[in-house]
């Protein structure tokens, strides 16, 4: 395994360290229990937005915490979600009289930890909603089992509730809008590597020269099938094709297109990949009126993509617009 | 013949000994069909309790399993975080006030933990979950009660069947947690969680065989 | 070789069309040949900026074609200068009557070719005024050879001049400008894996599991020498004392870090190396006041960064400041 | 004995079928010491060069070579754009109005040409560059006409002049180019464009062998 890391064991703790180092304008990070902050926190009358999951994502969550997304961040262990104490000390840290909402990616683990956490804080008189992501096409015959998992849509998500948030609305307004976002984004993923958790020290998984991981998580779970690899412009087919089909899109549609990069691929290669994406779409008359290119939501060093797709309104436009301040996403300001 | 606090302390400090010595493979288990950290992070949350044991004042064994939940909860995180955090917390509620457990107390405060892990994590029987390995081992215990066996041999057949509870997992197809995404892809995978559950009662076998 | 691409031959072409499609707003792009020109120029009365090189640095350069940075770029083939024709239309398409600068990173392709372009401009009566970036500290003993390699400082540099150009300053001053970052920014990068040229189809250098590349340059050039995979606590040092010895810092200074990622290696990672850099220059009295971190001068796919250090002074540090809206850099509009 | 317009022509189609046919092992020279590209950019301009050539109209030996330059300027790129560019278009001025060219004309041009890649590049001998090929080829081709040697004998010297020089730059040092950068890491291996060049005049020697 060959990172830019020293010990394993403390590769959360000194990026969290370089993240405070760099960004003292924008955040306040506490160490225990781990937690990044809105620098200005809490900032009175205004509903608070707290996420939090394992780490390996970055910039996700805590590049998204400052002025028009992210009240806090909690980031767990790599790939492990943060605990309840974590939840409880950010929600704490930014509530500022008219409720915290937490944003909940879609894992057992996850969702476990965050209801402990709101149980834990609302027996403390705190208001919290929880919303959950969901939004992994991947994921099948979801209706037995955990669900669909959370991923790129929690980006999306996370900067159009903040901006809601931003405008002083209501708490219950708030987390209306995160859960129209999550019930109007889909995403999926794909893989050309596997990642290395630091701690494990070896791949989570083996992959072939010749192939490729469809529908793959952000935590290198393996996915739908396993495929031999494939030009670009079939790749795009697969991940997308499952997309419109499960968001029936209809002509005339206009939808934000997310291209993400897992952590290990090249702008260069995403740029090919939104063409690509671009003709699929426009083949099938919907128009990408907004976009988002790079890599936001990663899966620590791992080659590969994943396509988000949100159906827009024009009050979801109009918040997508609006400035954002954090040191993943910026914008208006 | 009972279980006193001392004993319950060197069942949790073989249960971490334990999960340091297989780390690996229970992160390897994880790595077929989750994310690659079981090992990782039951370690680090049973390494966090083996340093808070050491300064714990002396009190009963509620109190000292309640301090177990709450340090797993605090430091394992993912699934294993609530779920292990619960199933200690509950097994303190169970046993608040006790300095010493009978077969009887053990099997009933088991019966409460595994119960509130249902609660939490909304698993059954046979959705490849560390379930899988509990809840055989609580009708095991039963059973043993019902048949008036003693301590050491209630735990022997409840470990017995939380071996075989976990063997159980590796055809079914996980319906519960990160192995769910897999669909039939998560057949023919040990879970790593029933596996570290399957340990927990093995060594309760094994540290208090004599009780 | 597994990419997100379709026929290597046409990386570079699909992904002008993908920028093209996502940034309208901010540029135009032309074919045959090559080039990435602002939409709005060309500004009458501006200097205007224009820049260049192989593809496969992205962002670099066509990402930082905008207001406040490049009023054009023109991508070659991956990893080779382009050709003078294009840096001709270019300089055409944006020459607002007050002079153009080419922003010429050091490499002899790049350099001869701008130079036949900078003939054939000003035979045709344009004012040009050619800058060279040279920042790469890991060339040594340049005196006799073909000199530094431009890297790191370029995207400094191009974000500060652009900034002078826009306060409508003359040509001499925003050529001088640039020259002052280039002369106050040093950079040293480092791989931990190869990249791949599409079109050679295998990686450009073998490099074991337990080796790193101490000096590599942004096209796989190998570097000052092959070295055991060595904590990143040794790597910053390795990089950042040769900086801080080639330009002498002295206590009390303030400088811009930028710790920029080849295109392979995730964020957390970079976070990490600038938490080492940051207390690396602490422990020298340098003060970091401001800071860029993530991958914008990349290596395709290679794992791997490089630090970059500026120098700064009021004047630098408010131009760096100054307002700029491109598809990857963004802040202040 | 002297060359005409389709002799060259026959040289500038052999000479790109041969970077095709040789690319991979172009690229392999310049991935040891530069940024494995030489191959496919001199293949991408000589197949630009093979289709202009179709369309183009009938003219002297000059206009056909300045053709070549011009187009290889706009479509190899990197060092080896304007240094082959520059090569073509000098033996394009040199040849200006030419309808054939004799051993004098063809030494006369390539010399000039020469000194146009130097004016342009600025390397010496021995700074392991195209150089190194180019130079020995054209003193070769000086002391053929001294000796009035047959167009074909002083097209076989100086590609034997050239072979020389190619070799000879695998134990220096660059001093020019992108090989510099490694300093003493650049010793040991053939120099990419030396190679390429020693290709061009022994196509020369073999195309015009009858000449
Ligand atoms: N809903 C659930 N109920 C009971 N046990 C579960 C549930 N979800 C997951 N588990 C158990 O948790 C184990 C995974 O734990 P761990 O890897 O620590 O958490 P994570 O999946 O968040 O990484 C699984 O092997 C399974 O036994
Ligand atoms: N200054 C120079 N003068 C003459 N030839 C040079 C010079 N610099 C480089 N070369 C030649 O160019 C070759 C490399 O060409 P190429 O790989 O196409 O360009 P680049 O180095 O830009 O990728 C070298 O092998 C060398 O022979
Ligand atoms: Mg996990
Ligand atoms: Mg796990
Ligand atoms: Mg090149
Ligand atoms: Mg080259």
């Amino acid at each position: 395994m060959k990172k830019l890391i020293n010990d394993p064991a403390d590769v959360v703790r000194e990026a969290l360290q370089g993240l405070e180092a760099a960004h003292a304008d924008l955040i306040k990070v506490t160490y225990d229990p781990y937690t990044v902050v809105r620098a200005d926190a809490p900032v009175q009358g205004k509903v608070a937005l707290v996420s939090g999951g394992g780490s390996g994502h970055e910039p996700m969550h805590g590049g998204f915490v400052g002025m028009g997304m992210l009240d806090a961040a909690c980031p767990g262990e790599v790939f492990t979600s943060p605990t309840p104490d974590q939840m409880e000390a950010a929600t704490k840290a930014v509530d500022g009289g008219a409720g915290v909402v937490h944003i909940v990616k879609n894992y057992t683990g996850d969702v476990m930890n965050f209801e402990m956490a709101a149980e834990l804080c609302r027996s403390e008189g705190a208001e919290v909603e929880a919303v959950v992501v969901d939004d992994d096409v991947a994921v099948q015959d979801s209706l037995y089992t955990a669900g669909r998992r959370g991923v790129g849509t929690t980006v999306l998500l996370e900067k159009i509730a903040g901006a809601a948030a931003e405008e002083k609305r209501p708490l219950k307004e708030v987390a209306q809008i995160a859960r129209d976002v999550n019930a109007m984004g889909r995403s999926m993923g794909m893989a050309l590597t596997s990642c290395t958790v630091p701690a494990a020290g070896k791949p989570t998984f083996e992959i072939g020269d010749d192939e490729m991981e469809i529908g793959v998580g952000i935590h290198g779970e393996p996915g739908r099938e396993r495929r031999a690899f494939a030009p670009v412009h079939e790749i795009v087919e697969m991940m997308a094709g499952p997309i419109v089909e499960d968001l029936p899109f209809s002509k005339g549609d206009e939808v934000l297109a997310f291209v993400n990069g897992m952590g290990g691929t090249p702008l260069i290669e995403l740029y090919v990949v939104y063409n690509e994406l671009n003709a699929f779409l426009k083949g099938r008359g919907v128009t990408i009126s907004r976009n988002l290119i790079g890599s936001y939501i990663t899966s620590l060093e791992m080659a590969g993509c994943s396509i988000t797709l949100l159906k827009l309104n024009d009050e979801l436009t109009k918040l997508w617009d609006a400035p954002v301040k954090t040191a993943g996403l910026r914008w208006g300001v | 013949m009972t279980v006193d606090r001392d004993d319950v302390v060197a069942w949790i400090r073989a249960f971490a000994d334990e999960v340091s010595a297989r780390k690996e493979e229970l992160t390897a288990l994880d790595s077929a069909i989750g994310d690659a950290d079981h090992g990782i992070n039951m370690d680090r949350g049973m390494q966090a309790v083996v340093a808070k044991l050491e300064g714990a004042p002396d009190g009963d064994i509620g109190a000292l399993l309640k301090t177990v939940g709450m340090t797993l909860v605090s430091t394992v995180g993912g699934a294993g975080g609530p779920l292990y955090g619960t199933l200690f917390l509950q097994l303190g509620a169970a046993t608040a006030g006790k300095q010493e457990i009978t077969l009887q107390d053990w099997t009933a405060a088991l019966r409460a933990a595994v119960q509130g892990v249902q609660a939490r994590g909304k698993a059954e029987l046979q959705d490849k979950t560390m379930i899988d390995a509990l809840l055989p081992a609580v009708d095991a215990l039963d059973a043993a009660v019902a048949d008036e066996a003693s301590f050491a041999e209630g735990l022997k057949r409840s470990a017995e069947a939380a071996h075989e509870g976990m063997l159980a997992t590796i055809p079914l197809v996980a319906r519960k947690g990160r192995a769910s995404y897999l669909g039939e892809r998560s057949a023919g995978h040990q879970d790593p969680g029933a596996t570290s559950s399957h340990l927990l009662l093995d060594l309760a076998a094994r540290t208090w065989g004599d009780a």
